[in-house]
């Protein structure tokens, strides 16, 4: 029976909120766990640092060593840094970064999540749209040969890796070709600002990156399309539809739609895939966005800040999957209006 | 007693899976009249499949092999075999004739309102469209069949399976098509709702909404309780034909008694009757047995039933196929 | 002293541990069985009566009453491997759909095989091999083409005769047939409907038929319960029932099947 | 009722609507995403390439500050924007006037500085002997800044008068190394500025990022023209207070792109987008006599690279079998020293010489005690040569008996192994050698296996001394080598118990008091014959026990690329040094080179004080010393 | 039974070709080193120079032959695959059953965990728990991996669990007095065997495309060669922009080559034996 007391559209969306909120928690805790429960000198790769660039003396590493052990302090009993751990996170203090040092980690990160945000976003829509509009025509066609070619192809190209393609695509587009340039999220050495030309020089940098995550993700979502609407086809409203005469184009759009939103949840499920294949992608093609600062920071071994990273990106993940959950209630009566969850 | 609206002479349609044949619809010659027509059968006699024959809406792996296919309207002779599906989808179905789908209760698009698909549905048919008068008519349709004008504005699954049904009747109806065929419509509901949508089937007659219906089913009470003539299928071939009454109270075929006599409905009279049944199991239609294609399980079996192929022949007002009746 | 006897049965079912929320499938119901004695439980699908086969089984256990078989506590007395044992041969089961209760990876074989063990035979035993023969005969099967099938290569009948040889080879003192010919063919069901008449006649055996044929309770029982939302809402033997519904419910049932001999028209002029 | 009332429709309809509203949410989050975008709407687009010297190998990272008190400046604070009183340079071993005008010694305790009178803050104030003592002071209370850890060495310091600031070194034991290192070396910082900061507190100062180009108050030619995560760009001050005397130097920007990686910016390099690289790249001759293109290092044949301390293989005393000297002494016959540097480091690095003096620079070879290490190794050159034969020898001669397992045995009995011999996973040229290195001393009966594990792991076993063998660098060269090297590689003061982490040195906890008497007794010695004397007395001890064997000597990483800019020092015209573009002490580099076309012309005064030029070779200053009185 | 299980298998042309491609590229990863034994470490030829008689896939910067490295990073990345899909597999097999037969609060428990760590990002996850694990051996990673991955097949074991629980011939089986181990073996292991055995195959491609991935952000294995540490060196040396490509091109095909060879595979075992099983 239904319960009338809470409107059905708050009650899921209030329900996927905690949830998110809860794991959000754990995520946290377990980013305060692992640096504790696994020993090492956090403080090594700083030392280190100048220890190969200044002509270190014995005496300045040791005062080094001094003020920074302060400054990381550990020491104090677990649960008090835990309680500074969370109240700093939710005030949006992340720590210190140790190979930016003083920078905070927040400071680093900010700047960089627009580069993987315009990165991330735009192509993982496209490869959403595309190949559920190519697989939708193969399942509609299903049997045919361009049914069979597409699955094949989909198959395989769904089984490149981003990094992969990129790679591929810098070889033979940039390398050989020479057409778009290889790497770098604008030209090196450029200052950003809002002209038309550097615009066009970012949108220049961008193709390629944006091609090798669109076409490795694409055939996923062919695949999985493609056989929502095989199942969708078979379903009683169609063959109905059919022998009330509505016409072709119609049915095919009822197909789409009705397989399309499943695919909606499955794109609020891709996006942590997604995220971790954009940020090697951006290693590959040195673009200026967070997995090139994360690929700086595991180098330099930076844990602050890959543990920055980490929090922000989870968090950004999960505001995305509640923006797709709210998005998919609303297109799907069946959330909407309290029915058909499972 | 009245009009032909549908001929069916000497259909033929068949599966074919794996480079074999399914014989579903093997010779099938039927009249359809301004009547309701029950057509009984067990899983497997090829009465849903008949049921696509009717409409010629041949899909793969079914293939039609033969035979003809005729819709009478309004004086015109339209032989369906030679329409594609793309014309009969935009002329006859829907507006000629409608079918009510054997599951109803999933039937109607799950993320439209009921208006809209209604529309949709008007759209394909007209290039103009007057969409109040529509709705209009459509909120009076669903009054006509006796659920509110209110649950257009609805999404299906926001009704119960008793009223979906309904709604999908009133949908299937809505332009008043010559031929409607029930598939079955009943049997995923209670007993208390079978009733009430049966009802509402026979209205549908009765209101001249359509002028006739043909009522696919495995159960023969219920289409001794709403058909005026039955029709028997048996391995892909009807065996019997007659009026409901006289096929109740007299079977002919050998298979029709023993299908009469398998039914237990709480009356008296079956106790009195007691229950029978038929031996062995219905024939695999990729290799049908030769001759009569019941003579395996055939209690009066003859020499020549397995030789022959019995002819369905006109006896009184009825058909049978049965040597049995040949040689009277 | 009833065979069977199940006194204020009760089952809820609880789901989620944040949200809790409760389904009372079976309310207070009590029946018994004698010796011999064929019931009918009819009811529509959700009504509780799966639940309460179940439960009768040791397949659920029940969340309140109890269940007494030849006068011992179901819960209390079958808990050690003997005495399970001794419920499983006294009591057994027919499923409702035949291409579900043969696993598919086996023969046929396997659930006589099951049934030759239990009560105590090695199945490669020659008379094992004659006991399963003569069970197979008995439900009208021909053994040599019956045995090492795979059951996608029977029909749902014969699957369930097969079940019906398997409570022939047991000997069992009830069995629960749930919906046992609800979804094989109409020309069939009478054969399997008249093994379970034999199996009483020869065996004395007790049945307990759960359906939603009214038609088939009323033709095949001694007496008949009718369940409503988990609850137990008539009792009465068939004609009883037919004649004089009490309930509402037993009563709209009843005006609502169709009826081969009458038509609702006919029946409806009648009352007016 | 069925249900509540249906919301307002939301659902869209069909597939119009559906593709319509995806291409808008597409469109708008494109257009919403690209206005976040980090972009500077003033500065501007693009700085010319003519003008500027572009910079590989200074800095990984996003920048962070330009303050010199935080523990991490960003590249290029400490060359361009920041100046001492005197600048350094140990091939030639002179010292440069950059702040300072000149030096007097008081007595043998005491140096004054006197401050050139043209010098002044980029904000117009003039540079004072209050700057200079309150830069130490602040340090000291700071705990990090320019010349943390003075203290220890330097007395006091003090401003005579705004122009003239004086050190006293601390006594008795005085260390002239350090003191001078500390007290002519040190960056100067603005007190005005830090004053303010200060005031309040500590972690104020410790936190000043210093990254507003206009606000910026620099003793350099350089301050910030503009940073972000991925560039940073530095810009001339033309008006700078000392073009009348240095001249300004050529660059007009010096800009640093923020690369991924070593062979990232080497690509860059390559194709001629920069211009200055301190990088390490892999066959570096092959750009030019492969490639052909217009590229150097500092030698245009072996080694390339001038050196830049002394990369050791130090085995731990952690284990005691290993301590034994003979041991240790089979040990350096067994590592292939000419074949790993060869086939691992492309020959960028003779073989390093077993007194731990690097014999690269001439300066530097007065100290090496040539006769002993002759004797001691056998070789006309006095380094170790690579001989299994003997290395087995050695050890069956002192009773190290192979085992049924083919590993060797101490004479107590002691199995030999199994050992591990470790480097960063990533380091491949070290983790080459380390590969080489165990396959010979596998060679010789030692059980011993590679490890490569994460730096941290690494850096935690070699700082708690809890490893078997590492390759590991020393301190590297200033101008007090090699007492330095033999400082860092012996000296147990420096470290704390095996197990406790010390990042200071003596990684193997190698512990002798003979060796820490002659490390005090070297510093306090200004006469340089018996300076000679005690550090050769210390060579034998440390070819003796062999606490680390040399390897070879970490290059200076420094190329450049003639594409744009013209007229590097380099061997045949070494003019400066050190070169590399993050070296503290490289600015006079800018000032000698030219753009493509231009004529470079070394500046004058870069010549020493004899020749007419204002470079002071180290002598001068310790004979002062010698000669000063000892009030 | 099995046979006539599998026969049907191995006269589908995709299946033998999908399958063919696959078991090549097994025995390049294990008879590959023992044919060619050079030693993937060594630093034995000229630096960067393309494929050639002695080096048939070329070398790289430190002239390591990469064609050895190839067949050993196979080994390795097999290896790797092999054994994340083991652990994924018994937590899987454990946390479904476990949750399928208690029910109840059990069940809830388990299956929020399930849904957390399904919901956590298990790339950047897994990229944050390597970090700290500072030796990383091809076990460790694949225990990483493998630790990580099997939520879905938690959830998947469960709901088929669940559904042949309540299949009539469990029933039958239990009241022919089977115990809970006989029906486990005979009746509810062979019902999902096939379905385990394609999660099977789908989490070797896990394993195989999450090590590439670690890997590349310098997160892999510390020690040995793998296809992963071969394209991150591939990417640290700039291969790609300066043109070696005998150095990338390899590795990745045969990563594309296994893994879409064994979906490949599932899906046509899927295709095969889902109507067989499903429907009678």
């Amino acid at each position: 029976m239904r319960d009338h007391t809470l409107n059905p559209f708050i009650k899921y969306l209030g329900r996927r909120f905690f949830f998110l909120l809860l794991t959000y928690f754990i995520a946290l805790t377990i980013v305060f766990i692992l640096p504790r429960a696994i020993p090492g000198n956090p403080l090594a790769s700083i030392l280190s640092r100048i220890f190969q660039t200044g002509q270190a003396n014995p005496e300045l590493l040791r005062s080094v060593e001094r003020t920074l052990m302060e400054e990381f302090g550990l020491g104090k009993p677990w649960f008090v840094q835990y309680v500074e751990f969370i109240t700093k996170a939710l005030r949006g203090d992340l720590g210190t970064s140790i190979s930016s040092y003083p920078k905070k980690t927040l400071e680093l990160i900010i700047p960089v999540i627009p580069w993987t945000l315009i990165l991330l976003i735009p192509s993982i829509l496209i490869a959403w749209i595309i190949g559920n509009t190519l697989g939708a025509f193969a399942g509609y066609r299903r049997g045919s040969l361009v049914d069979r070619i597409a699955l094949n192809t989909s198959l395989i190209i769904g089984q490149i890796p981003y990094y992969w393609l990129g790679m591929l695509l810098i070889f033979f587009l940039s390398v050989k070709l020479k057409i778009f340039p290889g790497q770098g999220g604008y030209t090196q050495g450029t200052i950003p600002n809002l002209s038309f030309s550097f615009l066009l020089d970012v949108l220049s940098h961008y193709i390629l990156p944006s091609l090798s995550i669109i076409i490795s993700a694409l055939g996923g979502w062919a695949i999985g399309t493609r056989m929502l609407v095989v199942n969708e086809l078979d379903s009683d409203y169609v063959s109905f539809s059919e022998h009330l005469g509505v016409k072709s184009k119609t049915i095919f759009g009822y197909v789409f739609r009705n397989s399309l939103l499943p695919q909606v949840t499955g794109l609020a499920l891709s996006l942590g895939g997604a995220l971790g294949g954009a940020l090697i992608t951006e290693i590959i093609f040195n673009y200026p966005g967070t997995g090139y600062l994360l690929f700086r920071a595991l180098s330099t071994l930076d844990y602050p800040l890959i543990q920055g990273i980490f929090v922000i990106l989870i968090a950004s993940i999960y505001l995305a999957n509640f923006f797709v959950d709210f998005i998919y209630a609303i297109i799907d009566p069946r959330i909407r209006l309290g029915q058909g969850e499972s | 007693m009245g009009e032909t609206i549908l001929e069916l002479r000497d259909t033929k349609a068949y599966y074919i899976i794996e480079k074999n044949f399914v014989r579903a619809v093997d010779g099938v010659s039927l009249e359809i009249k301004d009547e309701i027509i029950g057509i009984v059968g067990e899983s497997g006699s090829g009465k849903s499949t008949l049921s696509n024959v009717m409409l010629m809406s041949i899909k793969r792996p079914l293939t039609f092999m033969g035979g003809s296919v005729k819709l009478y309207t309004n004086g015109n002779e339209l032989e369906l075999t030679n329409i594609n599906r793309e014309e009969l989808q935009k002329k006859i179905w829907g507006r000629e004739t409608s079918i009510i789908p054997q599951s109803a209760m999933n039937a109607l698009m799950p993320t439209k309102r009921i208006r809209s698909y209604i529309l949709d549905v008007m759209k394909s048919h007209f290039e103009e469209i007057d969409e109040k008068e529509i709705i209009e008519k459509a909120i009076n349709r669903f009054e006509e069949i006796g659920i509110s004008g209110e649950f257009i504005n609805r999404y299906p699954f926001e009704l119960s399976g008793g009223m979906k049904q309904r709604a999908v009747i009133a949908v299937a109806t809505l332009l008043n098509p010559r031929l409607l065929i029930a598939d079955e419509p009943t049997s995923a509901l209670d007993v208390a709702t079978q009733k009430m949508v049966l009802k509402t089937i026979k209205e549908l007659k009765d209101k001249k909404i359509v002028k006739s219906i043909v009522f696919i089913t495995h159960d023969i009470a219920t289409v001794r309780q709403i058909a005026d003539k039955m029709v028997v299928m048996y391995a892909g071939k009807i065996i019997e034909e007659g009026t409901t009454d006289e096929m109740v109270s007299e079977p002919l075929h050998p298979y029709t008694k023993g299908l009469l006599f398998s039914v237990v409905t709480p009356e008296p009279e079956v106790k009195r009757r007691g229950i029978t049944y038929i031996p062995g199991t219905p024939p695999d239609l990729i290799n049908p047995p030769p001759g009569c294609r019941f003579h395996p399980r055939c209690p009066e079996r003859m020499e020549i039933c397995d030789k022959e192929e019995p002819l369905l022949k006109n006896i009184n007002q009825r058909r049978v196929a049965c040597f049995l009746y040949e040689k009277r | 002293m009833a065979l069977l006897e199940v006194r204020n049965l009760n089952k809820i079912y609880e789901i989620g541990i944040f949200r809790k929320k409760y389904i009372h499938a079976v309310k207070n119901v009590s029946f018994s069985i004698k010796e011999g004695e064929i019931v009918s439980l009819v009811g529509e699908s959700g009504s509780g009566k799966t639940t309460t086969a179940k439960i009768i089984l040791g397949l659920l256990k029940p969340t309140s009453g109890e269940i007494l078989f030849e006068g011992k506590n179901l819960q209390e007395y079958f808990t050690n491997i003997d005495t399970i044992r001794e419920l499983r041969r006294k009591v057994h089961a027919v499923f409702q759909d035949p291409f579900a209760s043969y696993n598919p990876f086996y023969p046929i074989d396997r659930v006589l095989h099951q049934a030759i063990r239990l009560i105590g035979f090695d199945p490669a035993s020659p008379e094992a091999k004659e006991l399963m023969e003569e069970a197979l005969r008995n439900v009208g099967l021909d053994p040599k083409s019956i045995l090492g099938k795979y059951p996608h290569q029977l029909s749902g009948g014969e699957k369930q005769r097969i079940m019906v040889a398997r409570c022939w080879l047991l000997m069992p003192k009830l069995i629960v047939a749930d919906e046992p010919v609800s979804m094989i063919d109409a020309s069939t069901r009478g054969g399997v409907i008249k093994l379970f008449e034999k199996l009483r006649k020869v065996q004395n055996t007790s049945i307990l038929f759960i359906t939603h044929d009214m038609g088939l309770a009323y033709y095949i029982s001694d007496k008949i319960l009718i369940m409503y939302l988990g609850e137990l809402v008539e009792e009465g033997t068939p004609d009883e029932i037919l004649s004089n519904p009490k309930h509402d419910y037993t009563k709209r049932l009843i005006e609502s099947i169709p009826t081969l001999y009458k038509k609702w028209e006919d029946l409806e002029k009648i009352k007016v | 009722m069925y249900g509540p009332k249906p919301l307002k429709n939301l659902g869209g309809e069909g597939m119009k609507g559906l593709k319509s509203k995806f291409l808008v949410i597409l469109i708008s989050s494109f257009v919403l995403l690209s206005l976040l975008l980090p972009v500077n709407s003033t500065a501007q687009v693009a700085i010319p390439r003519d003008e500027t010297v572009y910079c590989i190998g200074g800095i990984w990272g996003p920048p962070t500050t330009w303050n010199p008190y935080a523990a991490n400046v960003t590249w290029g604070t400490d060359p361009f924007l920041f100046m001492p009183l005197f600048y350094y340079s140990n091939a030639k071993d002179v010292w440069l006037p950059a702040i300072g005008e000149g030096y007097k010694v008081i007595n043998k305790t005491t140096i004054q500085v006197k401050i050139r009178p043209q010098a002044k803050w980029s904000d117009g104030k003039p540079i004072t002997a209050h700057d200079v003592a309150y830069t130490f002071e602040l340090t000291k209370k700071i705990g990090t800044g320019p010349g943390a850890g003075w203290d220890a060495y330097v007395a006091s310091v003090r401003a005579v008068d705004a122009k003239t600031v004086e050190f006293k070194v601390k006594t008795p034991n005085p260390n002239y190394f350090s003191f001078l290192g500390y007290a002519l070396g040190t960056r100067v910082v603005p007190k005005h500025v830090y004053e303010e900061l200060e005031k309040k507190g500590t972690g104020a100062v410790r936190e000043f990022a210093n990254d507003d180009p206009a606000k910026q108050v620099v003793s350099g030619p350089y301050k910030l023209f503009f940073a972000d995560p991925n560039t940073v760009i530095y810009g001339r001050i033309d008006d700078w207070w000392g073009k009348d005397i240095f001249g300004l130097p050529k660059p007009k920007y010096i800009t640093h792109i923020v690369y991924k990686d070593n062979p990232s910016a080497n690509l860059a390099f390559e194709k001629g987008d920069a211009d200055w690289a301190s990088t390490f790249i892999p066959a570096v001759y092959e750009l030019w006599e492969k490639k052909g293109l217009p590229v150097r290092t500092w030698f245009k044949s072996k080694p390339y690279y001038m050196p830049d301390g002394v990369v050791f293989l130090y085995i731990s005393y952690f284990k005691k079998e290993l301590a034994d000297p003979t041991l240790r002494k089979a040990i350096a016959y067994a590592v292939p020293y000419v074949d790993m540097l060869e086939k691992a480091y492309f020959g960028y690095s003779p073989q390093a010489h077993p007194s731990y003096v690097i014999d690269v620079f001439e300066i530097y070879k007065q100290w090496i005690d040539y006769g002993y290490s002759k004797y001691l190794w056998g070789t006309k050159d006095g380094k170790v040569p690579t001989d299994l034969k003997k290395a087995n020898n050695i050890l069956d001669k002192a009773g190290y008996k192979k085992g049924p397992d083919g590993i060797r045995r101490t004479p107590d009995g002691k199995r030999l192994g199994p050992y591990t011999i470790e480097v960063p996973y990533g380091w491949t040229d070290w983790m080459m050698m380390c590969e080489m290195i165990a396959e010979n001393l596998r060679k010789i009966g030692i059980d011993i296996k590679t490890e490569f594990p994460d730096f941290t792991v690494w850096a935690e076993r070699m700082t708690t001394g809890r490893f078997d063998f590492i390759i590991s660098w020393d301190a590297g060269p200033g101008y007090d080598h090699p007492w330095n090297t033999y400082r860092f590689v012996t000296d147990i003061r420096l470290t704390l118990p095996f197990g406790q982490s010390s990042w200071s040195g003596n990684w193997t906890r190698y512990d002798n008091p003979e060796a820490i008497k002659l490390l005090d007794e070297i510093p306090a010695t200004l006469d340089v014959a018996r300076r000679k004397a005690l550090i050769s007395k210390l060579q034998r001890i440390v070819q003796r026990d062999l606490p680390g064997i040399p390897l070879f000597y970490g290059a200076h990483w420094y190329a450049y690329s003639e594409v744009k800019w013209v007229g590097w020092p380099r061997e045949e015209n070494a003019w400066w040094y050190p070169a590399a573009n993050w070296s503290a002490n490289s600015l006079p580099v800018l000032f000698g080179i030219a753009k493509k076309g231009e004529t470079p012309k070394v500046p004058a005064w870069l010549t020493t004080v004899d020749k007419g030029g204002v470079l002071i070779p180290t002598s001068l200053i310790w004979n002062d010393l010698m000669k000063a009185t000892t009030k | 039974m099995f046979g006539t299980i599998f026969k049907p298998l191995f006269r589908n042309k995709k299946f033998i070709v999908a399958f063919s491609v696959f078991i090549l590229i097994v025995l390049m990863g294990i008879l590959g080193p023992i044919l060619y034994p050079k030693d993937p470490t060594s630093f034995a030829g000229k630096m960067e120079s393309p494929p050639s008689k002695e080096f048939p896939l070329g070398t790289d910067t430190y002239g390591g032959d990469l064609l050895a490295k190839l067949l050993n990073g196979i080994r390795t990345s097999l290896y790797i695959g092999f054994l994340t899909a083991v652990i994924s597999m018994v937590i899987g097999l454990l946390i479904g059953s476990i949750s399928a037969v208690k029910g109840g609060v059990v069940d809830d428990i388990l299956m929020s965990f399930t849904n957390i760590v399904l919901t956590i990002p298990n790339i950047l996850l897994a990229i944050l728990v390597a970090t700290y694990l500072k030796v990383r051996s091809a076990e460790v990673v694949a225990i990483l991996l493998g630790v990580l991955g099997w939520p879905w097949f938690a959830r998947a074991i469960r709901a088929q669990l669940l559904s042949l629980i309540n299949r009539e011939y469990v029933y039958l089986s239990r009241l022919a007095g089977y115990t809970d181990l006989q029906l486990a073996f005979e009746d509810l292991i062979p019902g999902i065997a096939t379905y385990a055995l394609m999660a099977f195959i789908l989490f070797i491609n896990g394993g195989i495309l999450g090590e590439a991935g670690l890997s590349l952000i310098g997160l892999g294995p510390t020690k040995g060669v793998s296809l992963g540490i071969i394209l991150q060196w591939a990417v640290l040396m700039e291969a790609v922009r300066r043109g070696l490509w005998w150095w990338f091109i390899p590795p990745g095909l045969i990563i594309v080559a296994l893994t879409s060879s064994l979906l490949i595979v599932t899906t046509t075992m899927d295709e095969i034996f889902n109507p067989r099983l499903r429907e009678r």
